[in-house]
């Protein structure tokens, strides 16, 4: 019998809301576990992600410097790379604040909104954040998307299975939002 | 006015002319205003009565000459010379015939860039003052109109311009007598004419020349369109841009209601015509016909879709004539001479001259007449002297931002409608931009884009966003940080601007792109596969790792 | 009145005379995508969804606009039409900040409905971000720029129905805003009724009703074929 | 007294905008000219100009902001003191209209400068063209410019009567 499929799933800037439904599937997790050995994951302890993954599930859009290599290592070490849920696709929320611009975002949460008044810095203990928050796409080559915020568990069951069963899940009926 | 006293206007002008040892005229248009043309003139009238010649000297101004790199123009009938870069300093001699100080700056009608030249719709430039109708009638003016009146039925007119296969000049080149017998024909019993002067190509001038040069022709063009359809009101939709033109209109107009060349009982017959001025208001989407009438309209200057086509259903709903400036100074002269000895000039498919303004890197620049047919070569090494020492010759761009280029293996290329859409390009309203090979084709593509994006009307999709998309992947790629996807995507937004946009605006949006990516396709590919500008324009920067 | 018979999609169908091919097609079950078409309103053949092929005819035409005539054959859902459609939507999606899951009418918005429909699951094209206001002067209603898609609905129903012309649309290009009155705030606006017809055509959650939080928010179109209706055959007046 | 000299005190523009108003019997289809008229007489189309437009042509507000605003020509706040054209025309712009811009924007310090882009002003043959307080530059180079716009802050920067 041959080795079952690896799958992994990360979480870059979003609010972890697409690992949360993908919890949904509850018992239906298990199916899955039987047709995928799921390889390293946020709510997995895995410390380094791995070499050879055959699909990989990413949540979030790319926002600091750490997510712009780990976006990029994910890639080089996947062979299906799915934009999952929104932030991914589209940026959604968490590109809000291209409208604005970092300096501005910064100066309102920590100076206007805070009671410290001043913005931290925190330069080598968290990671810079990018000027503008870039979608997956922006920096590497996506190959399928699964927009939602977040895709139902159903949603996410079906277009794992398909691509696990090696078909393309169809792009019709994906839905932005709700 | 009536036939006699055409005649008469014509005679005493002539009459009063023979005693005039010298006229002279100084070009009173756009470019050689800005070179000081009006210090000039006055200098001259100063010194014509200073030299006691005020009789037998006469100073005037006049239409554009051609030669606008040059300016300013004048030129004195004595000796049928015209005189370059001339300044006030020039005026005694100019007055008194010294012609001694004039080296290198006196042009006849055998110098290339004139010899190669046909003037038909600028034939009264340096003849003419635009500003006196007597002048017009003396060159023959009004005469176009008077038989159209008293010697032709409306019927009659249509048959003579689609005789003449006259094809609208002001880009497409739809056949002008198809569209007049479209309006005639129609049942309605209120038809419009409108006049399409609202040129607005970046670089071409030549509507607003031959309006600021010579606007009877242009009212006579339109007056005898009212007498074929059956129209008796008529509007010239003018760029709020070019202050002289308008001026220069509504002098003409006013003149022409005095003498009875526009109102009721034109030469004593039922036929009436009149012709109001409207202004726009700076949005180059106006002249596209169905803007331009919403905008005479009073409201936003928005396309509307097409059919319904203008001569079924266009101001308030009427059927209108639309013709731009240079198709309608060509109808005088048709009405004349006949529609055979029109469609002689040019060639078969498209008959007639075409004026074209040439910018950029050849030796002279301005206006330049020529039979449609001619090759480009010859415009721009016969006529225009070709590109000056030290340079090379790249590309012409024709059309404006809904043109294409033409680049050097096409330089024979015959400078017909049907020649220029082939290798992707269009004739357009004339303009003619010669660029050097330190012109960087992306970046031209990108110059067009952002003014289509500018002047995008907002009321369609593909155009209002399509143009900023496109503008923002092609600056991408001039910032050197574009990528293989980009072509695709600029071929992609292309095929839909061209096919969903709802007017020529948007349709043609995407040609400067398609052209310079058909005939230059290796600059496109050395800025986004060697982040290198192969003309050494755009300044690209060691690229970084992540552009946001 | 006359009836026409036509070929829509390799189907034979009537219409009467003087019908659009759109509402001719509806008719028959063939649901061509539109956005700026609202039965009851005046057409503007803005949006460009709704092109059609017509055999015998070089450009598409928008089938909201384009009257049937017999025996024409009409495409609708084309590969090339199909490949514009998307195009589109990922232009209007690129152009404003149109954020689904923060918006009043997630599950329930045309633009977000046609997205799904037509198989849009990401956009190509870079979202331009601008930086647009929010209007919530109105005692009622909202009014979210990033959401507006300048359909014309509201301009279109505000003059046409409502008889107020509130609405209009200023500046042009990329650069157009809906405003009402002088640009002045809505709540400000004095011409006005606060009828919330503009509210419920609107396709998208640029106008809204106050109050209705994420998804919460429904439109009712029910009001335009009645009052229409009723205008049309005067079944109003006594 | 006072009521009879206020009454008098009437602004003369306003008389005159009556009467353009009144030439086109003060249909809303004259709304362009009506424009163009109130803009030559105001120098530019406040709030309540438009709003007395609207009123007397009896159309929307908002479809003569609609109008005003899709034209490039009309304005909406007072002219500044100096003004620079400069033309990006396609021949202007292959000479260096550009990076005359570039020049103006700098210099522009201290504000007090309306400074636009022109679409073509017609005279191609002699580019590039800045229309600099109304007046015509041709041929213009960076270091002329630079020159003009010296002289102009050492004659003390009021307002020029060209271009008015």
């Amino acid at each position: 019998m041959p080795a079952k499929p690896k799958l992994a799933t990360v979480w870059l800037g979003g609010c972890s809301g697409c690992h949360m439904s993908f919890l949904d599937l509850d018992e239906r997790l298990i199916e899955l576990a039987a047709l995928a050995d799921v390889c390293y994951s946020p709510i997995a302890d895995v410390k380094h992600f791995p070499e050879g993954v055959d699909i990989t599930l990413v949540e979030g859009a790319v926002a600091n410097t750490d997510h712009l290599r780990d976006i990029r290592t994910i890639r080089g070490r996947t062979k299906i790379l799915v934009a999952f849920g929104d932030c991914a696709v589209t940026g959604n929320v968490t590109a809000l604040r291209n409208l604005y611009g970092l300096d501005e975002v910064l100066h309102r949460a920590y100076n206007e909104l805070s009671i410290t008044g001043t913005t931290p810095s925190l330069e080598g203990i968290v990671p810079r954040l990018l000027d503008r928050v870039l979608r997956v796409q922006d920096v590497v080559a996506v190959d399928h998307f699964l927009p939602g915020c977040p895709p139902s568990a159903e949603a996410i069951y079906e277009f794992v299975a398909t691509l696990l069963g090696g078909e393309t899940p169809s792009r019709e009926g994906r839905r932005f939002g709700a | 006015m009536t036939a006699e006293t055409l005649r008469q206007t014509r005679d005493a002008e002539l009459e009063r002319r023979k005693g005039i040892k010298n006229r002279i005229a100084c070009c009173t248009v756009a470019g050689c205003e800005s070179a000081g043309s009006g210090e000039v003139r006055a200098a001259l009238e100063r010194e014509a009565a200073a030299q006691g010649r005020a009789g037998e000297v006469e100073v005037r101004g006049t239409g554009c000459m051609g030669w606008c790199s040059r300016g300013p123009l004048v030129r004195c009938s004595s000796n049928d010379t015209i005189y370059a870069e001339v300044t006030p300093a020039d005026a005694p001699a100019l007055v008194s015939g010294d012609a001694g100080r004039f080296e290198g700056r006196a042009l006849t009608t055998e110098h290339p860039f004139y010899a190669g030249q046909r003037r038909l719709i600028l034939r009264n430039s340096g003849h003419a003052d635009p500003e006196r109708i007597a002048d017009y009638i003396a060159q023959g003016g009004y005469q176009g109109l008077l038989k159209a009146v008293t010697a032709m039925t409306p019927p009659d007119i249509v048959a003579e311009v689609k005789r003449s296969r006259l094809r609208g000049r002001g880009g497409a080149g739809y056949p002008t007598g198809l569209k007049w017998e479209l309006v005639a024909r129609h049942p309605s019993t209120v038809s419009y004419v409108v006049c399409n002067a609202d040129e607005g190509d970046p670089g071409a001038f030549m509507n607003r020349s031959v309006l600021e040069g010579d606007p009877h022709r242009v009212l006579e063009g339109m007056a005898i369109a009212g007498r074929a359809a059956g129209a008796e009101q008529g509007y010239i939709y003018a760029r709020g841009e070019s202050p002289l033109a308008i001026e220069r209109i509504r002098t003409a107009i006013e003149q022409a209601r005095r003498e009875g060349l526009l109102g009721s009982r034109i030469f004593d017959s039922n036929f009436q015509f009149q012709i109001d001025l409207r202004i726009g208001a700076g949005a180059y989407v106006c002249g596209e016909e169905t803007a331009l009438i919403k905008s005479i309209e009073g409201k936003r200057g928005q396309p509307a879709p097409r059919p319904p086509y203008p001569p079924e259903s266009g101001l308030w709903g009427h059927p209108t004539l639309i013709n731009n400036v240079e198709t309608f100074a060509n109808i005088p002269a048709i009405i004349e001479n006949g529609g055979d000895w029109f469609a002689s000039i040019g060639t078969a498919s498209s008959p007639g001259t075409k004026v074209f303004a040439v910018a950029g890197r050849v030796q002279r620049t301005g206006l330049v007449e020529v039979p449609i047919g001619t090759t480009l070569r010859t415009i721009l090494s016969d006529i225009c002297g070709g590109v000056p020492e030290g340079y090379e010759f790249k590309a012409a761009q024709t059309g404006g931002p809904a043109g294409g280029c033409i680049p050097a293996p096409f330089l024979d290329l015959p400078m017909d409608y049907d020649s220029l859409t082939r290798i992707g390009t269009m004739m357009g309203s004339g303009g003619l931009i010669v660029m050097d090979t330190s012109t960087c084709m992306v970046d031209v593509a990108r110059f067009f884009m952002e003014f289509c994006m500018d002047e995008s009307c907002g009321k369609c999709i593909p155009c209002r966003a399509g143009t900023v998309q496109m503008h923002s992947i092609l600056e991408r790629i001039t910032r050197g940080e574009g990528s293989e996807a980009d072509f695709w995507m600029l071929e992609e937004l292309s095929a839909l601007l061209r096919e969903a946009s709802l007017c020529g605006l948007g349709m043609a949006a995407p040609n400067p792109v398609l052209s310079t990516m058909r005939h230059f396709r290796g600059e496109y590919e050395a800025h986004v596969r060697e982040h290198h500008c192969p003309a050494g324009h755009c300044p690209i920067h060691a690229s970084e790792e992540v552009h946001s | 009145m006359s009836v026409r018979t036509l070929e829509v999609d390799g189907k034979m169908i009537t219409a009467l005379e003087g019908q659009t091919i759109f509402s001719a097609a509806w008719d028959s079950g063939i649901h061509i995508p539109r956005l700026c078409h609202l039965g009851g309103l005046s057409d503007v053949g803005a949006c460009r969804l709704c092109l059609v092929e017509i055999e015998g005819q070089k450009r598409l035409q928008p089938s909201c606009m384009t009257k049937v005539a017999e025996d024409m054959v009409v495409r609708t859902n084309t590969p090339a039409l199909r490949a514009h459609r998307r195009l589109i939507v990922e232009l209007l999606l690129a152009e404003r900040n149109h954020v689904c899951s923060v918006c009043v009418l997630n599950g329930a918005c045309e633009l977000q409905d046609l997205a799904a429909q037509l198989g849009v699951d990401h956009v190509r094209l870079r979202p331009q971000y601008p930086k647009l206001e929010v209007d919530l002067s109105h005692d009622r209603f909202g009014l979210d720029h990033n959401r507006c898609i300048l359909c014309t609905r509201c301009v279109r129903v505000c003059d046409e129905v409502e008889g107020a012309h509130t609405w209009d649309v200023a500046g042009r290009g990329k650069n157009s805003r809906v405003i009402t009155d002088l640009g002045e705030p809505w709540g400000e606006s004095a011409s006005c009724t606060s009828c919330g017809k503009c509210v419920q055509v609107c396709p998208t959650g640029a106008l809204f009703s106050k109050g209705k939080t994420v998804a919460d928010m429904r439109k009712d179109r029910g009001f335009l074929r009645y009052i229409v209706t009723a205008r049309e055959k005067k079944l109003w007046i006594a | 007294m006072s009521l009879d000299n206020a009454a008098q005190m009437t602004d003369p523009r306003e008389e005159a905008l009556e009467r353009a108003m009144a030439r086109y019997q003060y249909s809303g289809d004259a709304l362009i000219e009506v424009l163009h008229a109130a803009q030559q007489l105001y120098g530019y189309l406040s709030a309540p100009l438009l709003r007395k437009i609207a009123r007397r042509l009896m159309l929307p507000p908002s479809r003569v902001l609609g109008v005003a605003t899709f034209y490039h020509l009309f304005r909406f706040a007072p002219a500044q003191h100096h003004s620079a054209v400069v033309c990006l025309g396609t021949a202007c712009y292959a000479a260096g209209g550009t990076d005359l811009m570039a020049t103006l924007r700098r210099q522009d310090g201290d504000g007090g400068w309306t400074i636009e882009a022109g679409r073509c002003v017609g005279s191609c043959g002699l580019a590039p063209i800045v229309i600099y307080d109304g007046k015509p530059m041709s041929k213009v180079t960076r270091a002329q410019l630079e020159a003009r716009i010296k002289e102009t802050h050492d004659s003390g920067n009021t307002a020029p009567d060209a271009g008015r």
